[in-house]
C-alpha cells in the first residue's frame, strides 16, 4: 500500500483539509470574474493565478462545481484530429494532461489506453486516413490499422458486428486516455482556491453590464460585482450569457446522451469508438462500460434522458460485442452541448470589450480543459488570444474561414 | 412464369420459400407457399400475402381530385382515408392532393386511367412501385406491436382511415379492410424496401407461428 | 438445517414441486416459486455474496431487488440478482466478485484495511511518481467490477413491443389495484405493472399476518381479475419514464414500450436500513424482507432475533416473526417514546421485551464475519444520534430485523418532472407539483394507512379520468396515522465505524463527514465523490439516509438538502433487451438477384445494396482485375452497370423551371424540351452538396436526378422549398419507382438501338439528349450521358421491367462482348473522364470555385441557393483548388493512397489526394488533389506522401486522360 | 421519444420525423450586407424560448412549422409554411 494512505489509516482526526474554501459572498470587485465553475472556468482561473499572478478572481457557478458537461462526458481524452490547428490545439491538452496529476496533487486517474475509431465503410476508411496523416504529419502517435491489430487489442470485438456493418480497419491513436472526470474540476478549484481564486457555487450571473462597448460588471443572485473581464466558460449554456452582451454565435444546444453499465470485472482495455454505429465505449476502473452516441438531432435546453439514444444505442453495442446480450444498464443521462457549425470550438475575445469566449464545445470540451484554461488565461491577462486558438476565433464565421474539421465531421467524442 | 416480363419487388425474398409461381399480370407472382389447408390455419393465426402485383394507378396535384371525379371515380373525401369502387378497386387518399388506385386483379381501373392522357394542368400520374402485402390472423396485433410505434387498435384504421406510417423502420402505408369475408391489413411500402420488409415481418410472423401464404389464397387468379 | 416452515395462507413456493440447485459446490432445495436467496435461506445458508469494495460477508439486506452483495453467477450469466431471481432445477450458482469462494474469499483481508481506504482515497494516492500510475491503476481493475463477463454468452435478440392505454398503473398494492378498478370501471383501458411475481404489494407482507387484510387483497384480486378492461403485467418492472409518458416495462422475456393518456405511480416505498456498526452482517435485514420471506417463502429469517425499529412496522415484523416461531428477544425502539400502547401491549404479550429509546450500538460478529452472534443495545438520543454505552446491554441472537423508516420509490415522478417536498408528519419526500396527466397514489404519495391507500388509489384516478376529460367526482383522502411511519434520524454514530450507510459501496457514515469535511457538502459532490447510490441499487436503500446525514452536517432541514437526480433505469435492464430486434432497412434494386447471381460483390453503399464489382462463378480473378476488366470493357467494347439507386425527381408545375432556377446553381427557364443539364446543388453557404442532371421532359415537367446518396435529403429539400417559396410545383420521387441502367463503351449505341424504335444516332441523340420510347418492349426513358464514357445510354424504366430490361441489354450485348461492372469499375472510368464526385473529391467546406465548377454556376441569375455567399467568396482569394494528376509513367512505387497528404517544399501541408487509381487502360495512375491553385496548371509538379513516408511526384494533368495514350 | 403533431398525419412519435431546423426569415439578398448575409447563414438564436422550427413528417413527406418551447420541449402549436391562421 502507497505510504500516503497510512496518514488516514493512522490518524484519529480525519487529516484531509477542504478541497476549497466554502465562499458565500462575493466582494465588490473582481480584476476578472468567470462565468461557469466546469473545468474550463476552473482551469482558467487556476492558469490566471499560476501563470499571471492575476488572483483576485472570482469564479460563479450556479449550480455546484463540475455539475455541467464535466460531470457528464465519457472521460475520453485524445487529439486525433483532423486539422493540423486542431490537432496541435488537442496535443497540447493531452501533453498537460499526462502531468495534471502532480500538478494539482489529486490522482485524475488519467489512464492511457490507446484509442480505436473504427471504421466500417471505405469513406470512413479515407477519413481515418485522413486524420493519420494529418496527425503523423505534426508528431501524433496515430495510423490506420486492419481488423487483426484491432483484433488483438481487443478480441472480445465481434469484427463482422454481426453482420451488420464489418469493420474494414481503424485508426489507432495511441495517446487516447481516459480520466475521472469529476475530479479534474476538484484538482483545479483546489489549486485555484489556495492561490486565491474565489469560488462562489449556487450564484448564478443574470446579467452582464456592458457600458460603451466594455464589460463593467456582472449581476449575480448574490449581487452586483464590478470588473472588467469576464470568462463565458458555460457550454451548454453559452447562447444565455452571450445574449446578455448581444453578441451573435452560431452557438446551438443538442442533448448528448450517455450510459452506463453494472461494474463488472475489466476486459475492455481500450477505447473504441464506431462512427456508423454511433457508438463509443470503454471501461473505467470501477469494471462500468461508459458509452455514448451521437448527439440528438434537434435542440433542448434539458437534460432529460430519452428512450430512443439507449435502445439505438444498445443495439449497436450488441452488434459489436453480442455477448453483452445481459449485461445491465444501470443509468443514463444527458449534458447540453453547445454546437457550431464546423465542429470545433469558439475560444477568444468577441466584439464586446473584456467579454471573452469559451464555448462551442460540442462533445469534446473535456478533453481540451487544460489547454483551453491554459490558452483563455492568457487571452484574459494579455487581451489577446494566443496563436494556437487563433483558428477558433468568433469572427470566423463571418470571414467564411470555418475551420478544416467540418471536413469530414464524422462521430468522435 | 418465364414470359412474364415483370417481377414483383419482393420476388427474390421469395425464393427462399419456395412457392409455386406463376403469371399475374404479367408479373412472376408466388402462388401458394403450402397446401391450402396449412395456408388457411396460417391466416388465421398469422400470414403474410405478397400482392405487389395487383395494378394500380398513382395520381398527384392540385386538380388531381377533380380529374379523377371526372373519370367517374368516387373518391374519399378525407385526407388519408379509402373507400372501394363497385367493382372492388381501393382508392386511397394520400395526403390531400395524392392518389393511389388498385384493382382487383379482375378490374381494369388502373390501366384504363393509366392508358388515358391527361389533358389538365394540375395533374400529374404517379408511376407506382410499391411492395404490396397483405398480413391477416388473430396475433396481427403482436405483429404490429413489434414493428410499428402508433396505436392500431385505437380506431387509427376504422371508418376507412389509413395511415402512413413507420413499419419495421420503413416509410408505409398500412389500412385494414375486408377481403374474402377476413379482416385483413394491408401495406404498401416503396418496392425497393420491399425484400428487406417481406423478411423482416416474416421473421417475426414465423416466431409467433405463422407464415406466408400465396396469392391464390385471396386472389383467384 | 432447514428454516422453512409451514404452509402459509398465500405462500409463493409449490411445495408439489421441489427442485434442486448448486450454490457455491454445496447441493441445495428448494420449491418452485423459490428466489434464489429465500432457498439458500432456507437452507440455512446466509452468506450470499461479498460487498463491492471490503469484501465483507452479505446475507439477505432487502429482499426487494436492490440486494446487489448477492450477485451470483450460473456460469454463464452473471450478476444474477439472488433476492428476486427465481431458483430452476440444475442450477449451479457462484457468488461474483470472489477469489476461492464465497466463505473463503481471499479479498477478505481488504475489510481489514479499510482505515487506510478513506473516502475517495483514491484521489490521494497512486500518482506520484507518475510512471507507479499503471502499475496500480492494474491492481485497482482487477480489484473493480462484480461478476465476471461470459464471452461466449449468446446474443438473445428479445422482442420490444409497444402498447397503449388510457392509464398506466405502476405498483399493483392496495392503491394501484384500487385506482385500477376505479379507472376500469369508468370504461379506461387499463394496464398495471408489479415487479412483484403476484400482485397484493404490502399486502402479501407487511399486512399478510392480519387476515382481514388478507381478505381485502382476495377482494380486489377478483375484482382486478374479472375487469377485462385491466391488463396486468406482473413480474415486470417500470424502467423509466420518458417524454409524453412513455414507460418502458421490462419483463424477463422483453420491453414492452407503453405509451399511456394518463400513469399513476403507485409503486411504494423502499425500506430504509438504520445505520449502526455492523448493519451489515449476514443475518442482519430488513424488517420488510424478514416479513417477505415468512409471509411469501414460509422461511424464518433467524431463530432468535431482535427487532430494532422507529415506528411501528417493527412491531408488526415482530408479531410475525414470533409467530412463526422466532425467539424475538427484544423489540429496540429508537424512539424515545416508544410507540402507541396497544401494539406496544401487542408485543409484549407474546413475550417480547421492548426497549424505548433505544438503538444497536453494534451487532457483533460470529466466527469469521459470516453471522451474527449479539447486539450491543444501549439508551439512544435522538437528537445527537449518540449512544449512551455506559448502559449498554448485550443481547444474544442470530437475526436482526430493522424498521426504521421509508423512502418514496419516486424514481419516475422525478423523471417526469415532478417537484418533491418534505413531509415532516412522516419524514418523508412526497409529491407536491406533479406534472399534467401524471398521478401519485399510495405510500409514495405519503398515505400509509390500508383503507386511505384505497381511496387514494381511487382518488388519483379519479383525477386522471378528469385529465382525460370525464367528469368524476374525486373525493379527498384522509389517514390517521398514530406515528410517522419514518424515523428522522435512523442513524447511530460510533468511533469504528462500520456503520454501513450504501450497502453496494460500503459506504459508512464517517465518509459523509469527512467528504463534507473536503467541502463536499452539497448532495451532488457529496454523492459524486463518496460514490453513495452510484451502485447498480441507485440508492434505493441509501440516498435517504444520506441525505439526513449531510443535512445534520450542514444543520439545514432535509427539504433544503434535496435529493439527487433519479435517472433511468429504476432497475439496471439488460442490454439486450433494451436493443432488443434492431432493424436495418436496406433498399435492393430490380437486378439485385441478377447481380448475386453473376458473382456481383454486393456491399452496403448507404442504404442500397450494390455490386462493387463481378466475379462470376469458376473464374479466378482478384478484386484488382475485376475492376479493371470491367473498365476495359467499357473502354474498348461495351459494359453495363445498375444505375438505379440514382435519385429520381419528377418536377411539375406551370413553376417547375422557376424553381429548379431558384434550386439549383444553372439555367433551366431557356432549356430545351429533350436537353438535359447539369443541377448542382449548394447549400447557403455555397458549399457543394449535389449535382445530378436535369432533364425538361415538357415545359412543365422536368426529370432530375440526384447522387445515389442524396436521393432522399434532395427530395425533401426541394419539397421545403416549394413549400417556402409558395411555388405552383409538384414533385413526384421516382427513385424507387425506376429502374436504370447505363449502357457504355463504343459498342454501346449497336447494343441499344437493337432493343430500341428511338433513333439514338449520333445525329438524333446527341450527348445530353433525351427521349422516351420503347425499349425491350417496355416504356422507357433514354438519355445519352457521359459520365463514365464518350458513349453512353442511360435507360430508365419501370421498376417492375427492370430486370426484364438488363436480361435484354446483356443478351443483345452478348455478340459485342458485354460485361456487367460494378461501383469500382464506375469510380475508375469517371476518373478517366476527370469527373469529380461530390463527398468524394469535395468535403463538407468546398465550394464550386475549389471544384472547378464555375462553369456551373449562373452568378447572374437573381436567385440561387448559396448565391449569395458564394458573392462573398468569389471576393476571396483561393487557398486550394481540385486538380486531376497523373503519376509518372513506370511508376512502381508505393502507391499513395486517397486521403494521403500533398507536401509542398517547406514541409507543410498543401494538399491532399481525393482519388487515385491505376488505369489499365492508360497503364498510368490518374487522381484527383487538392493542391494550392498554382499547382493546377497542367504540368505543375507536387508531392504526395505515402503511408509510410515516401514522396511520389505527381504532374497536374489535364482530363480526360485519353490524351495521354497519344504521347 | 416525444410525440409530435403533424397537422396533417396527426400525433406520431418523434422517430418519423426530422428535424430542419429553426424557422427564419431570409434577408434580402441584393441589399443586405456581407455581414448581414453571413450572420444569416451561420448564427443562431440559440438561447432556449418559444421558436418556429421546421419539421418533416418521413412517410407522408410532409413539411411543416412547429411552434415549440426549446426549453420545456413542449410544442404548442404545428401547421403548415403559410397556413397559420387556417390552424
Amino acid at each position: 500500500m502507497p505510504l500516503g494512505l497510512l496518514k488516514y489509516g493512522l490518524s484519529r482526526e480525519y487529516p484531509a483539509p477542504r478541497y476549497f474554501r466554502d465562499c458565500t459572498q462575493p466582494k465588490k470587485s473582481y480584476d476578472a470574474v468567470i462565468i461557469g465553475g466546469g473545468g474550463h472556468g476552473l482551469a482558467a482561473a487556476y492558469y490566471l493565478a499560476k501563470d499571471f499572478g492575476i488572483t483576485n478572481v472570482a469564479v460563479l457557478e450556479k449550480g455546484y462545481i463540475g455539475g455541467g458537461n464535466t460531470g457528464r462526458n465519457t472521460t475520453i481524452v485524445r487529439s486525433n484530429y483532423l486539422t493540423p490547428e486542431g490537432v496541435n490545439f488537442y496535443d497540447a491538452s493531452v501533453k498537460m494532461y499526462e502531468d495534471l496529476s502532480e500538478e494539482l496533487d489529486l490522482n485524475l486517474f488519467y489512464s492511457t489506453r490507446g484509442h480505436f475509431t473504427l471504421a466500417h465503410t471505405e469513406s470512413a476508411m479515407r477519413t481515418m486516413r485522413w486524420r493519420a496523416e494529418v496527425n503523423k504529419h505534426v508528431g501524433v502517435e496515430s495510423y490506420v490499422v486492419g481488423p487483426d491489430e484491432i483484433s488483438k487489442a481487443c478480441p472480445q470485438l465481434d469484427i463482422q458486428c454481426s453482420g451488420q456493418a464489418p469493420i474494414l480497419g481503424a485508426l489507432y491513436h495511441a495517446p487516447g486516455s481516459v480520466a475521472r472526470h469529476d475530479a479534474v474540476a476538484w484538482g483545479y478549484a483546489k489549486e485555484a482556491d489556495r492561490m486565491g481564486v474565489e469560488i462562489f457555487q449556487m450564484t448564478e450571473v443574470t446579467g452582464i453590464d456592458v457600458k460603451s462597448g466594455k464589460v463593467v460588471g456582472v449581476n449575480t443572485n448574490k449581487g452586483y460585482i464590478e470588473t472588467n473581464r469576464v470568462l463565458s466558460a458555460v457550454a451548454g449554456f453559452t447562447p444565455r450569457i452571450t445574449d446578455m452582451v448581444d453578441v451573435e454565435t452560431p452557438i446551438v444546444i443538442h442533448p448528448l446522451q450517455a450510459c452506463v453499465s453494472e461494474p463488472m470485472k475489466p476486459w475492455l482495455d481500450t477505447i473504441l469508438v464506431s462512427g456508423s454505429l454511433h457508438v463509443y465505449v470503454s471501461q473505467s476502473s470501477r469494471g462500468e462500460l461508459v458509452m455514448g452516441s451521437s448527439l440528438d438531432p434537434y435542440e433542448v435546453h434539458s437534460t432529460r434522458s430519452s428512450l430512443d439514444f439507449v435502445e439505438g444505442l444498445t443495439t449497436h453495442i450488441t452488434d459489436m460485442f453480442p455477448f453483452l446480450s445481459n449485461v445491465k444498464v444501470v443509468r443514463q443521462w444527458a449534458g447540453m452541448a453547445d454546437i457550431t457549425p464546423d465542429f470545433a470550438p469558439i475560444m477568444g475575445k468577441t466584439p464586446v470589450e473584456g467579454f471573452y469566449l469559451d464555448a462551442g464545445w460540442g462533445t469534446w470540451g473535456f478533453k481540451a480543459t487544460p489547454i483551453s484554461g491554459k490558452t483563455m488565461a492568457e487571452t484574459i491577462a494579455r487581451d489577446m488570444a494566443p496563436d494556437l486558438i487563433k483558428p477558433f476565433r468568433l469572427s470566423r464565421f463571418e470571414d467564411y474561414e470555418l475551420t478544416g474539421e467540418k471536413g469530414a465531421a464524422s462521430v468522435g467524442h | 412464369m418465364q414470359d412474364a416480363v415483370l417481377m414483383s419487388p419482393v420476388a427474390f425474398a421469395h425464393a427462399l420459400k419456395k412457392p409455386v409461381s406463376g403469371d399475374v399480370n404479367g408479373m412472376q407472382t408466388a402462388l401458394s407457399f403450402a397446401d391450402a389447408d396449412v395456408e388457411a390455419t396460417r391466416s388465421k393465426t398469422l400470414s403474410i400475402c405478397d400482392v405487389s402485383n395487383l395494378n394500380r394507378f398513382g395520381v398527384k396535384g392540385p386538380q388531381a381530385a377533380d380529374w379523377l371525379k371526372a373519370a367517374g371515380i368516387k373518391l374519399p373525401e378525407t385526407t388519408n382515408s379509402w373507400t372501394s369502387q363497385e367493382n372492388g378497386s381501393l382508392v386511397m387518399r394520400l395526403g390531400n392532393t395524392e392518389f393511389l388506385l388498385e384493382d382487383k386483379p379482375e378490374n381494369q381501373l388502373a390501366k384504363t386511367l393509366s392508358d388515358t392522357a391527361v389533358e389538365q394542368s394540375g395533374v400529374h400520374k404517379v408511376l407506382r412501385n410499391d411492395a404490396a402485402f397483405i398480413v391477416s390472423g388473430e396475433l396481427t396485433p403482436a405483429l404490429f406491436s413489434e414493428v410499428c410505434a402508433i396505436d392500431l387498435d385505437n380506431g387509427s384504421l376504422e371508418d376507412n382511415r389509413l395511415v402512413m406510417t413507420v413499419i419495421a423502420g420503413v416509410s408505409a402505408t398500412l389500412l385494414k379492410q375486408t377481403l374474402n369475408g377476413q379482416s385483413v391489413y394491408r401495406i404498401w411500402c416503396d418496392g425497393t424496401f420491399g425484400p428487406y420488409l417481406w423478411k423482416a415481418l416474416l421473421g417475426i410472423i414465423e416466431e409467433q407461428g405463422g407464415g406466408p401464404v400465396g396469392f391464390n389464397f385471396y386472389y383467384n387468379a | 438445517m432447514s428454516s422453512r416452515i409451514a404452509k402459509k395462507r398465500g405462500e409463493w413456493i409449490n411445495r408439489d414441486k421441489p427442485l434442486t440447485f448448486e450454490y457455491e459446490g454445496q447441493q441445495v432445495q428448494g420449491y418452485e416459486g423459490d428466489t434464489i436467496s429465500s432457498a439458500l435461506w432456507a437452507n440455512g445458508v446466509k452468506v450470499l455474496g461479498r460487498s463491492f469494495k471490503y469484501h465483507r460477508a452479505r446475507g439477505i439486506l432487502s429482499f426487494a431487488n436492490h440486494d446487489v452483495n448477492a450477485l451470483m453467477t450460473d456460469g454463464e450469466d452473471t450478476n444474477i440478482r439472488a433476492d428476486v431471481w427465481p431458483v430452476s432445477n440444475g442450477m449451479k450458482l457462484e457468488a461474483v466478485n470472489t477469489d476461492g469462494g464465497v466463505i473463503k474469499d481471499k479479498n477478505k483481508y481488504i475489510d481489514y484495511l479499510s482505515p487506510f481506504l478513506p473516502v475517495g482515497f483514491y484521489y490521494k494516492t497512486f500518482y506520484k511518481p507518475k510512471r507507479m500510475f499503471p502499475f496500480w491503476e492494474d491492481k485497482i481493475r482487477k480489484a473493480a467490477g462484480l461478476g465476471k463477463v461470459n464471452f461466449n454468452y449468446p446474443r438473445h435478440i428479445k422482442p420490444k413491443r409497444y402498447a397503449h392505454c388510457d392509464v398506466l398503473i405502476i405498483g399493483a398494492g392496495a392503491s394501484g389495484l384500487s385506482a385500477a378498478l376505479e379507472a376500469a370501471e369508468q370504461g379506461f383501458s387499463v394496464i398495471l405493472v408489479d415487479e412483484n411475481r403476484q400482485i397484493g404489494g404490502s399486502l402479501t407482507y407487511d399486512l399478510a399476518g392480519d387476515p382481514a387484510a388478507t381478505d381485502t387483497l382476495s377482494t380486489l384480486q377478483a375484482a382486478v381479475e374479472s375487469q377485462a378492461n385491466i391488463r396486468v403485467i406482473i413480474d415486470a418492472y417500470a424502467g423509466g419514464y420518458y417524454g409524453d409518458n412513455l414507460v418502458p416495462i421490462v419483463e424477463k422475456s422483453g420491453i414492452t414500450k407503453v405509451r399511456a393518456q394518463t400513469v399513476i405511480v403507485a409503486a411504494g416505498v423502499f425500506e430504509q436500513p438504520p445505520v449502526f456498526r455492523y448493519n451489515d452482517l449476514p443475518g442482519v435485514m430488513l424488517g420488510s424482507a424478514a416479513q417477505r420471506l415468512v409471509h411469501r417463502y414460509a422461511v424464518k429469517p433467524f431463530n432468535k432475533g431482535v427487532v430494532v425499529t422507529a415506528n411501528d412496522h417493527g412491531y408488526r415484523t415482530a408479531l410475525d416473526l414470533a409467530s412463526v416461531g422466532v425467539e424475538v428477544v427484544a423489540v429496540i425502539d429508537m424512539r424515545r417514546d416508544g410507540a402507541a400502547q396497544d401494539i406496544t401491549q401487542k408485543v409484549k404479550d407474546k413475550g417480547i421485551a421492548v426497549h424505548k429509546g433505544s438503538c444497536i450500538y453494534e451487532a457483533v460478529a460470529a466466527g469469521d464475519k459470516l453471522g451474527v452472534k449479539e447486539v450491543v443495545v444501549c439508551p439512544y438520543d435522538e437528537t445527537t444520534a449518540e449512544a449512551d454505552t455506559s448502559r449498554s446491554v448485550r443481547l444474544a441472537c442470530d437475526g436482526v430485523a430493522m424498521s426504521a423508516g421509508w423512502a418514496p420509490a419516486a424514481a419516475l415522478l422525478y423523471q417526469a418532472g415532478t417537484k418533491m417536498r418534505y413531509d415532516d408528519s412522516i419524514q418523508q419526500f412526497v409529491p407536491a407539483q406533479l406534472p399534467e396527466s401524471v398521478f401519485a397514489a399510495g405510500k409514495v404519495n405519503g398515505v400509509f394507512e390500508l383503507k386511505a391507500r384505497m381511496q387514494d388509489g381511487r382518488r388519483a384516478a379519479a383525477e386522471a379520468m378528469n385529465y382525460m376529460g370525464k367528469v368524476v367526482a374525486v373525493d379527498s383522502v384522509k389517514q390517521s396515522l398514530s406515528s410517522s411511519p419514518s424515523h428522522p434520524y435512523p442513524i447511530v454514530n460510533h468511533p469504528k465505524g462500520k456503520n454501513f450507510v450504501d450497502f453496494d459501496e460500503d459506504i459508512q457514515v464517517k465518509d459523509f463527514i469527512n467528504a463534507a469535511k473536503e467541502g463536499f457538502d452539497n448532495i451532488e459532490l457529496m454523492k459524486r465523490f463518496t460514490t453513495v447510490g452510484m451502485g447498480p441499487s441507485q440508492g434505493k436503500h441509501s440516498n435517504m439516509n444520506a441525505i439526513r446525514i449531510l443535512a445534520r452536517i450542514r444543520q439545514l432541514p432535509v427539504e433544503k438538502i434535496g435529493t439527487t437526480t433519479a435517472r433511468p433505469f429504476f432497475h439496471p435492464t439488460p442490454i439486450g433487451h433494451l436493443g432488443g430486434r434492431g432493424f436495418h432497412p436496406h433498399r435492393y434494386t430490380a437486378m439485385h438477384q441478377w447481380h448475386v447471381d453473376n458473382g456481383g460483390e454486393m456491399f452496403e453503399a448507404g442504404i442500397w445494396m450494390r455490386p462493387g464489382f463481378y466475379t462470376p462463378a469458376g473464374v479466378k480473378l482478384s478484386a484488382a482485375d475485376a475492376v479493371q476488366q470491367e473498365a476495359l470493357a467499357v473502354r474498348e467494347k461495351v459494359g453495363m452497370i445498375d444505375g438505379s439507386t440514382l435519385g429520381k425527381i419528377e418536377v411539375f408545375g406551370p413553376d417547375a423551371a422557376a424553381f429548379l432556377e431558384r434550386f439549383y446553381t444553372g439555367k433551366f427557364a431557356g432549356q430545351k424540351v429533350g436537353e438535359s443539364r447539369i443541377a448542382m446543388l449548394l447549400d447557403e453557404a455555397g458549399v457543394m452538396l449535389d449535382d445530378g442532371i436535369a432533364v425538361r421532359m415538357a415545359d412543365d415537367q422536368f426529370y432530375v436526378s440526384t447522387n445515389s446518396s442524396n436521393a432522399a435529403t434532395v427530395y425533401r429539400e426541394m419539397q421545403r422549398n416549394v413549400q417556402l417559396w409558395k411555388m405552383q410545383v409538384t414533385l413526384v420521387n421516382l427513385t424507387g419507382a425506376m429502374a436504370a441502367m447505363t449502357v457504355a463503351g463504343p459498342a454501346s449505341r449497336s447494343v441499344v438501338e437493337q432493343l430500341t424504335d428511338i433513333d439514338v444516332s449520333a445525329a438524333a441523340m446527341p450527348d445530353g439528349a433525351f427521349r422516351t420510347g420503347k425499349v425491350a418492349g417496355v416504356d422507357a426513358r433514354l438519355m445519352r450521358v457521359s459520365f463514365v464514357s464518350d458513349l453512353a445510354f442511360e435507360i430508365h424504366v419501370p421498376y417492375k421491367a427492370g430486370l426484364h430490361v438488363w436480361n435484354a441489354v446483356m443478351e443483345a450485348g452478348k455478340a459485342f462482348g458485354i460485361r456487367p461492372f460494378g461501383t469500382d469499375a464506375q469510380r475508375l472510368l469517371r476518373l478517366e473522364m476527370g469527373h469529380h464526385l461530390i463527398s468524394h473529391d469535395t468535403d463538407g467546406l468546398t465550394n464550386p470555385f475549389e471544384a472547378h465548377s464555375d462553369s456551373l454556376v449562373a452568378m447572374d441569375k437573381p436567385f440561387f441557393i448559396g448565391q449569395r455567399s458564394l458573392k462573398i467568396l468569389a471576393k476571396k482569394p483561393l487557398n486550394k483548388k481540385l486538380t486531376t494528376f497523373v503519376l509518372d509513367q513506370g511508376f512502381n512505387g508505393e502507391l499513395p493512397n486517397e486521403c494521403n497528404l500533398v507536401i509542398d517544399s517547406a514541409n507543410n501541408i498543401s494538399g491532399r489526394v481525393t482519388s487515385i487509381s491505376y488505369s489499365r487502360y492508360l497503364n498510368r495512375h490518374i487522381g484527383f488533389a487538392f493542391v494550392p491553385p498554382e499547382q493546377t496548371n497542367d504540368g505543375a509538379r507536387f508531392q504526395i506522401r505515402t503511408d509510410s513516408g515516401a514522396m511520389v511526384s505527381a504532374t497536374a494533368c489535364n482530363a480526360p486522360f485519353f490524351h495521354l495514350l497519344e504521347s | 421519444m416525444k410525440l409530435l403533431q403533424c397537422p396533417i398525419n396527426g400525433i406520431r412519435p418523434l422517430s418519423e420525423f426530422t428535424y430542419g431546423g429553426e424557422y427564419r426569415d431570409m434577408p434580402d439578398p441584393d441589399t443586405c450586407t456581407d455581414k448581414e448575409w453571413a450572420a444569416y447563414v451561420h448564427y443562431r438564436n440559440g438561447a432556449p424560448g418559444l421558436k418556429k422550427e421546421w419539421w418533416y413528417h418521413g412517410p407522408s413527406g410532409t413539411w411543416f412549422i412547429a411552434e415549440r418551447d426549446t426549453m420545456t420541449d413542449k410544442v404548442s402549436r404545428t401547421y403548415i409554411a403559410g397556413q397559420e391562421e387556417k390552424q
